[in-house]
C-alpha cells in the first residue's frame, strides 16, 4: 500500500502558555516521505507543538494546513501517540486495540507480534511492565492506516530491541509515502529526519 | 503430634485428596437427613393451629437463617487463620463461605418473604430480625464484591480479610442495635435452655432439617472449596499431573 | 465492525471484566432505601407514604454517582482524545456513549425499584407509575449528568460548576415525576405528565451530547 | 516542621488550591435535600416529621462520597507509597490524615444542617440534637468510610464499591442517631445514646487507622 | 556529610508473577559507594526487584537485610524514585517538596535551581511539561538525606542537559558513601556502575 501523497504546512504558528512564549511564528511544511524531529529541553514546548498539530490544542495563531485543507477536518489521516498511556487498563491488549480500528484479527495478532506482546494477548493492560503497556500503545501503528504520525517521545520505557523495531517500521512508513513527526531526548540511531529545534524558554 | 495435624491443613494438596472423602460422607449424611426430615416434616407433622398448612417453610426457613448467621463467624474464624497463621487454605475457605454465606441469606430471606404474605399480609417489614438479615446479606455481597474487584487472589483474600473481621466486630452491634431499634419477628421457639412450645412431631423434623442443613452447607462449602484449590494451584505440579492423568 | 458497534462491544467487554458492576447501582439503590426506614422511625404507615419519593431519590442519587466519572478514565489515560481521529463527529461518539452507559448501567437500576417498592410497601399502581416514570425520565437525566462529568474533567476546579449546572436542570424533571407519582396515588391520568417527560427526554437526548462533545473537546485542549 | 504539621498543611495547601471543594459535599447536601419536598406532595407536616432523619441520611452521603476517594489520588500518583518511608508508622500517618479529612471536609458538612433544617422546617431543639449527633457521629463514619476507600484502591474502575462496602457498618450509628432525634422530638433525655455514639467514634477512631493502614500496604504491593 | 557504611544483602529472591518466573535464586550484595544497574528487556522484572529492595512489593521467597537488619526496620534509609509521577498536581513544585522532607526553605530553594526549575517553584505541577514534572520529583535527590537511592528509570522524558545533572549527583551521593539501585533503558555516560542482567521471560 502506498499513500497518497500528504502535505502539511504550518505557517506563523505561534504558542504562549502560562506568559512564556514557547515559539513564535514558526513555519514548516512537511511532505511524504519526511520525518521531522522536535528537538528542545524540557519545558521547551515541543508536546504543546505535536498537540496543536493533531489538532488537540487549539491554535492560538497561525495557520495549519493539511493539502491544502484546514487541519480539524483531516484528522482521520492522523496517528497521534502522547505521553498518556492511550490504554484501557482493565481491557485486554487485544481488546484495546480492537476498539480504535477495525482491522481484522489476524492482523491485530501480527500487529501484537510485532511489538513483542505474543504471548499477552489476553493478559488485562494494568498487568503489564511499563514498557509492555507502551508496547501496546504502538500497536496502533503496525494496524492503522494513515499517513500522519505524530508521536510524542514514543522511545519512553522501550528497551533497545523495540527502539529499533520502531525506527524500522518508521522507516518503513516514509518509505510509502507517510509523515513523522515526532520528539525524543535520546536521538534514534537509524532514522534519517530533519531537525527542528525548539529553544529554552526562559 | 499437634503441629504436624495443623500444617497439614496447610497444605492444598493434603486438603484436596482428603477433602474428597469428607466431601462424599457430608454429602450421603445430609442427603439422608434433610429426605428423611422434609418428608417427616412436609407430610406428616401436624397442621398449626393458626397457620395451617403455610407452616411448614419453616422447615426450610428456619434451618436456612440458622446458617446464614452460623457461616458468617466461620467466615471470620477463617479470616482470623488467615492472618494469624498466613494459611492460604483459610483464605480458600472464606471465598467458598462467603458465597454459600450469600445464597443461605437469600434464601432466608426469600422464604421468610414467602411466609410474611399469608402470616403477616406483606412480603416485608421493618423488623429487627429481618432488618438485620438484610444487613447480613449485604455483608455478605461485600466480601464477595470486595474479591472480585481483585485481580490477584492473594490480595483480594487479605482484603477480604480486612473487611471481615471489621465486620465481625461490628456484627453483635449490629444486632443489637437493630434488635434495640425494633423487634416485632417471633421470639426464638428453639432454645437449649428451656421445652420447646411446639409438639415434639414438629420441632424433632425442624431438628433433623437443620442439622442436615449444616451438613449440606458442609458439602456445598467443601466441594467449592475443592475447585478453588484446583484453580488457584493450576500452576503446581500435582494438578497438572491430576489433569494430565484424568 | 462499524465504530459504533465496537464501541458498544468494548462497553460490554468492560462490563463483563467486571460482571459486578452492572449490580453496583442495584446495591446502592438498596442500600440507600434500607437506610431510610433505619434513619426514621420504622413506621410502615410513613414509609408507604414516603416510599415512592425515597425511591426516586435513591435511584437519581444512584445514577448520579454512576454517571459522575463516566468519561473520567478514558480522559485520564489519553483513550478520549483518540475519538478525535475517528472519522465521526464526536457528538455522534457521545450519542453512542450515552446510550451504551443508559442501557447497561442505568436499566439495570430501574430494574430494582419493584424490590424496593416492595420494602417499602408501595402500592401496586404507584409503583408501575413509578417504574415508567423511571424509564421515561433517566435518558434525560443520564444526559445531565454525562454533561456534568464531561464539564469537571479536566480541572478539579470547575468541580462545584459541575454540580451546579446540572441541578437546575434536574428540577423540572423531578417535579414532573412527583406529579406523575402524585397522579398515581390519586388515581388520576397519568399521561400528558408523562408525555411531557418523554419530550423532554427525547429533546435532552438530541442536545446534550453536542454540549458534551464541546465540553470534552475543551477538556483536552486543556490537558497535556 | 514534623511530619504531623507538614500533613495538615498540605491538606489545607490542597484546600487552597481548589477553595471550591470544601462547597461540594454542602451543595450535594442541599441538593440531596431539596429534592426531597420536591419528590413528595409538599406536606409540611409530613417534611418536618421526616426532616431530620433525611437531613441524617443526606449528610451520611456526602461524607461517604466525599471520602470515597480519600487516598485514590496520592495512590495513583505513587505519593501515598512515599509514606512507607517516612519514619512514622503507616496506621499513625493514616489517623493524621483522616483527622485532618474529618477536620476540613467533615466538619463544614455539619455546619450546614441549620440551613438544611431551616429548608425542613425541623424544630430548633432537634436540630440542635442533630447537629450534636452528627459531631458525635461523623469520626466514626468517616474511619469506616476511609477504610472503604483505602480497601478499593488498586482495582481502578471500581467505582462506590468502597461505600456499598462499608455502608452495612453505619448501621448502629445512624440507629443510635435515630434514637437521639426521637428522644428530642419527645423532649427525653438524650445523653446516654449520645454518650453511646460517642464511644463508638473513639473506638473506632482508635482501631480503624490500623485497618487502614494494612488495607493501603496490600495496594501498593500489588501496583506497580 | 558522610553516610555511615551501608550494606544491602539479597539472598536467594525468587518472585514469580502471573505464571512467569521473572528472577530466581537472585543474590546480591550492595555496598557503600556502589552503583548497580538492573538491566533487561520490558518485562524482565526490573521493576519489581527494584519495588521488591524498596519494601512495596512482598518477598516471595528469600531474604533482603540492610545492616543485618531485616528490610522493613529500614524503610527510612531508602529513597525510592519509580515510573508514577511521585508528585501532587494540583500543588506547586514548592509544596510538593516540603511535604517530604523538613529541610529549610532555602535548601528546597537550592534544589529546585539544581534541577533546573528555578522560575517554577509556585507553579502548579499539572501546568509542567512531563520533563519538567519529572525534575520536580527528582529534586529530593538533592534535599533529603538518605543512603539508599532506588531509581526506577530516572532519566525517562529528562533532556541531555538534565540527565547530565543527575549522573553527577549520583556520582556524588556514592563518593560520600551512598548506594544507588536504578534501571534504564538508555545507558548512562557518565557513571560507573555494575551491570544485574535480568533474563527474557518466556
Ligand atoms: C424476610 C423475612 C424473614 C426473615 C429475614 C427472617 C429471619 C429469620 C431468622 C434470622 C431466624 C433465625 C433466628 C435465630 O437465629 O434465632 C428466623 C427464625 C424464625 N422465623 Fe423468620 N424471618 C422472616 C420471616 C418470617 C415469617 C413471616 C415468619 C412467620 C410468621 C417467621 C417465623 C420464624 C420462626 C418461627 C423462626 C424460628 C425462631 C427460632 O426458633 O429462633 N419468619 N427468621
Ligand atoms: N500488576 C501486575 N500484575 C501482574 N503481573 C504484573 C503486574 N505488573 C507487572 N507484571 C508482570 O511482571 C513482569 C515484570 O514486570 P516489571 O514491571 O517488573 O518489568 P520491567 O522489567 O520493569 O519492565 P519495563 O522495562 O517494561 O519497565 C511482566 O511480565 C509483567 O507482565
Ligand atoms: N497544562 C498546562 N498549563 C499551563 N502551562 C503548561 C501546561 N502544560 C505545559 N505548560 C507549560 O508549557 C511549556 C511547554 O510544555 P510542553 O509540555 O510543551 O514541553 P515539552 O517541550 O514537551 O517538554 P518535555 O521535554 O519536558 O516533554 C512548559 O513551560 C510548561 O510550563
Ligand atoms: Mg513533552
Ligand atoms: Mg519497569
Amino acid at each position: 500500500m502506498i499513500f497518497a501523497p500528504v502535505k502539511i504546512e504550518i505557517s506563523a504558528l505561534s504558542c504562549e502558555r502560562d506568559d512564556r512564549l514557547l515559539f513564535n511564528n514558526l513555519s514548516v511544511a512537511l511532505e511524504s516521505g519526511q520525518i521531522l524531529r522536535v528537538a528542545g529541553p524540557n519545558g521547551a514546548g515541543k508536546t504543546t507543538l505535536l498537540r496543536t498539530v493533531a489538532g488537540l490544542f487549539g491554535i492560538q495563531d497561525g495557520v495549519i494546513q493539511v493539502n491544502q485543507l484546514p487541519l480539524q477536518e483531516c484528522l482521520d489521516q492522523i496517528i497521534y501517540i502522547g505521553h498518556k498511556p492511550q490504554v484501557t487498563k482493565d481491557l485486554t491488549v487485544l481488546d484495546n486495540l480492537k476498539f480504535l480500528t477495525d482491522a481484522d484479527e489476524a492482523c491485530l495478532q501480527k500487529a501484537l507480534d510485532n511489538v513483542g506482546l505474543k504471548g499477552y494477548h489476553d493478559s488485562l493492560v494494568k498487568e503489564l511492565s511499563q514498557g509492555q503497556g507502551r508496547r501496546c500503545a504502538l500497536a496502533r501503528l503496525w494496524c492503522v492506516e494513515a499517513p500522519i504520525w505524530i508521536l510524542d517521545e514514543p522511545y519512553t520505557a522501550l528497551d533497545v530491541g523495540m527502539a529499533k523495531t520502531l525506527d524500522a517500521r518508521i522507516n518503513e512508513h516514509v518509505a510509502v509515502g507517510g509523515i513523522c513527526l515526532f520528539t525524543t531526548h535520546q536521538p534514534p540511531q537509524q532514522l534519517d529526519y530533519q531537525i527542528l529545534e525548539l529553544g529554552d524558554v526562559d | 503430634m499437634g503441629w504436624r495435624w495443623f500444617h497439614q491443613w496447610g497444605s492444598p494438596r493434603w486438603f484436596y485428596e482428603r477433602a474428597r472423602r469428607w466431601q462424599l460422607v457430608c454429602g450421603w449424611l445430609a442427603l439422608i437427613l434433610l429426605t428423611l426430615g422434609s418428608l417427616w416434616g412436609l407430610g406428616f407433622a401436624p397442621v398449626d393451629y393458626q397457620q395451617g398448612n403455610s407452616y411448614r417453610i419453616i422447615y426450610l426457613h428456619v434451618p436456612v437463617a440458622f446458617l446464614a448467621q452460623a457461616l458468617y463467624a466461620a467466615m471470620a474464624v477463617c479470616a482470623i487463620v488467615l492472618f494469624v497463621w498466613k494459611m492460604k487454605l483459610a483464605d480458600v475457605a472464606m471465598q467458598s463461605i462467603a458465597v454459600a454465606g450469600f445464597a443461605f441469606t437469600a434464601l432466608s430471606l426469600i422464604s421468610g418473604a414467602v411466609w410474611g404474605k399469608p402470616t403477616w399480609g406483606t412480603y416485608w417489614v421493618w423488623d429487627a430480625r429481618l432488618t438485620s438479615m438484610l444487613i447480613l446479606a449485604f455483608l455478605y455481597l461485600g466480601a464477595i464484591g470486595l474479591r472480585a474487584a481483585f485481580q490477584d487472589p492473594d490480595q483480594a483474600g487479605k482484603a477480604c480479610g480486612i473487611l471481615i473481621l471489621v465486620g465481625v466486630v461490628n456484627l453483635p452491634i449490629i444486632k443489637y442495635s437493630v434488635e434495640w431499634w425494633n423487634t416485632l419477628h417471633q421470639p426464638a421457639s428453639l432454645k437449649l435452655t428451656e421445652k420447646p412450645t411446639m409438639p415434639a412431631s414438629m420441632w424433632i423434623p425442624l431438628l433433623i432439617n437443620i442439622l442436615g442443613y449444616y451438613i449440606a452447607a458442609a458439602y456445598l462449602v467443601l466441594g467449592s472449596m475443592r475447585a478453588t484449590v484446583l484453580e488457584r494451584e493450576r500452576r503446581a505440579i500435582w494438578v497438572r499431573e491430576l489433569v494430565n492423568g484424568a | 465492525m462499524s465504530i459504533e458497534k465496537r464501541m458498544l462491544v468494548r462497553e460490554l467487554k468492560l462490563i463483563a471484566a467486571r460482571p459486578g458492576d452492572i449490580f453496583k447501582p442495584m446495591w446502592f439503590t438498596l442500600l440507600v432505601i434500607s437506610m431510610v426506614p433505619l434513619a426514621l422511625a420504622p413506621d410502615s404507615q410513613l414509609l408507604a407514604e414516603i416510599g415512592s419519593a425515597m425511591i426516586w431519590v435513591a435511584t437519581l442519587l444512584a445514577l448520579l454517582l454512576n454517571t459522575e466519572h463516566l468519561f473520567q478514565s478514558d480522559f485520564s489515560d489519553g483513550v478520549l482524545e483518540q475519538w478525535l481521529f475517528l472519522d465521526r463527529p464526536l457528538a455522534w461518539l457521545v450519542g453512542v456513549k450515552l446510550i451504551a452507559h443508559w442501557l447497561f448501567n442505568v436499566l439495570p437500576l430501574i430494574l430494582i425499584t419493584p424490590v424496593a417498592g416492595l420494602m417499602l410497601s408501595v402500592s401496586t399502581e404507584v409503583l408501575l407509575a413509578l417504574f415508567i416514570t423511571l424509564l421515561v425520565a433517566t435518558p434525560a437525566l443520564t444526559c445531565f449528568s454525562g454533561l456534568g462529568a464531561a464539564l469537571t474533567l479536566g480541572s478539579s476546579r470547575s468541580g462545584i460548576l459541575g454540580v451546579l449546572v446540572m441541578m437546575p436542570l434536574f428540577v423540572p424533571v423531578v417535579i414532573l415525576a412527583a406529579g406523575v407519582l402524585i397522579r398515581a396515588t390519586d388515581g388520576s391520568d397519568t399521561l400528558p405528565l408523562l408525555a411531557l417527560l418523554g419530550a423532554f427526554s427525547v429533546i435532552a437526548a438530541t442536545l446534550v451530547p453536542v454540549a458534551v462533545s464541546a465540553a470534552i473537546r475543551l477538556n483536552i485542549g486543556g490537558s497535556n
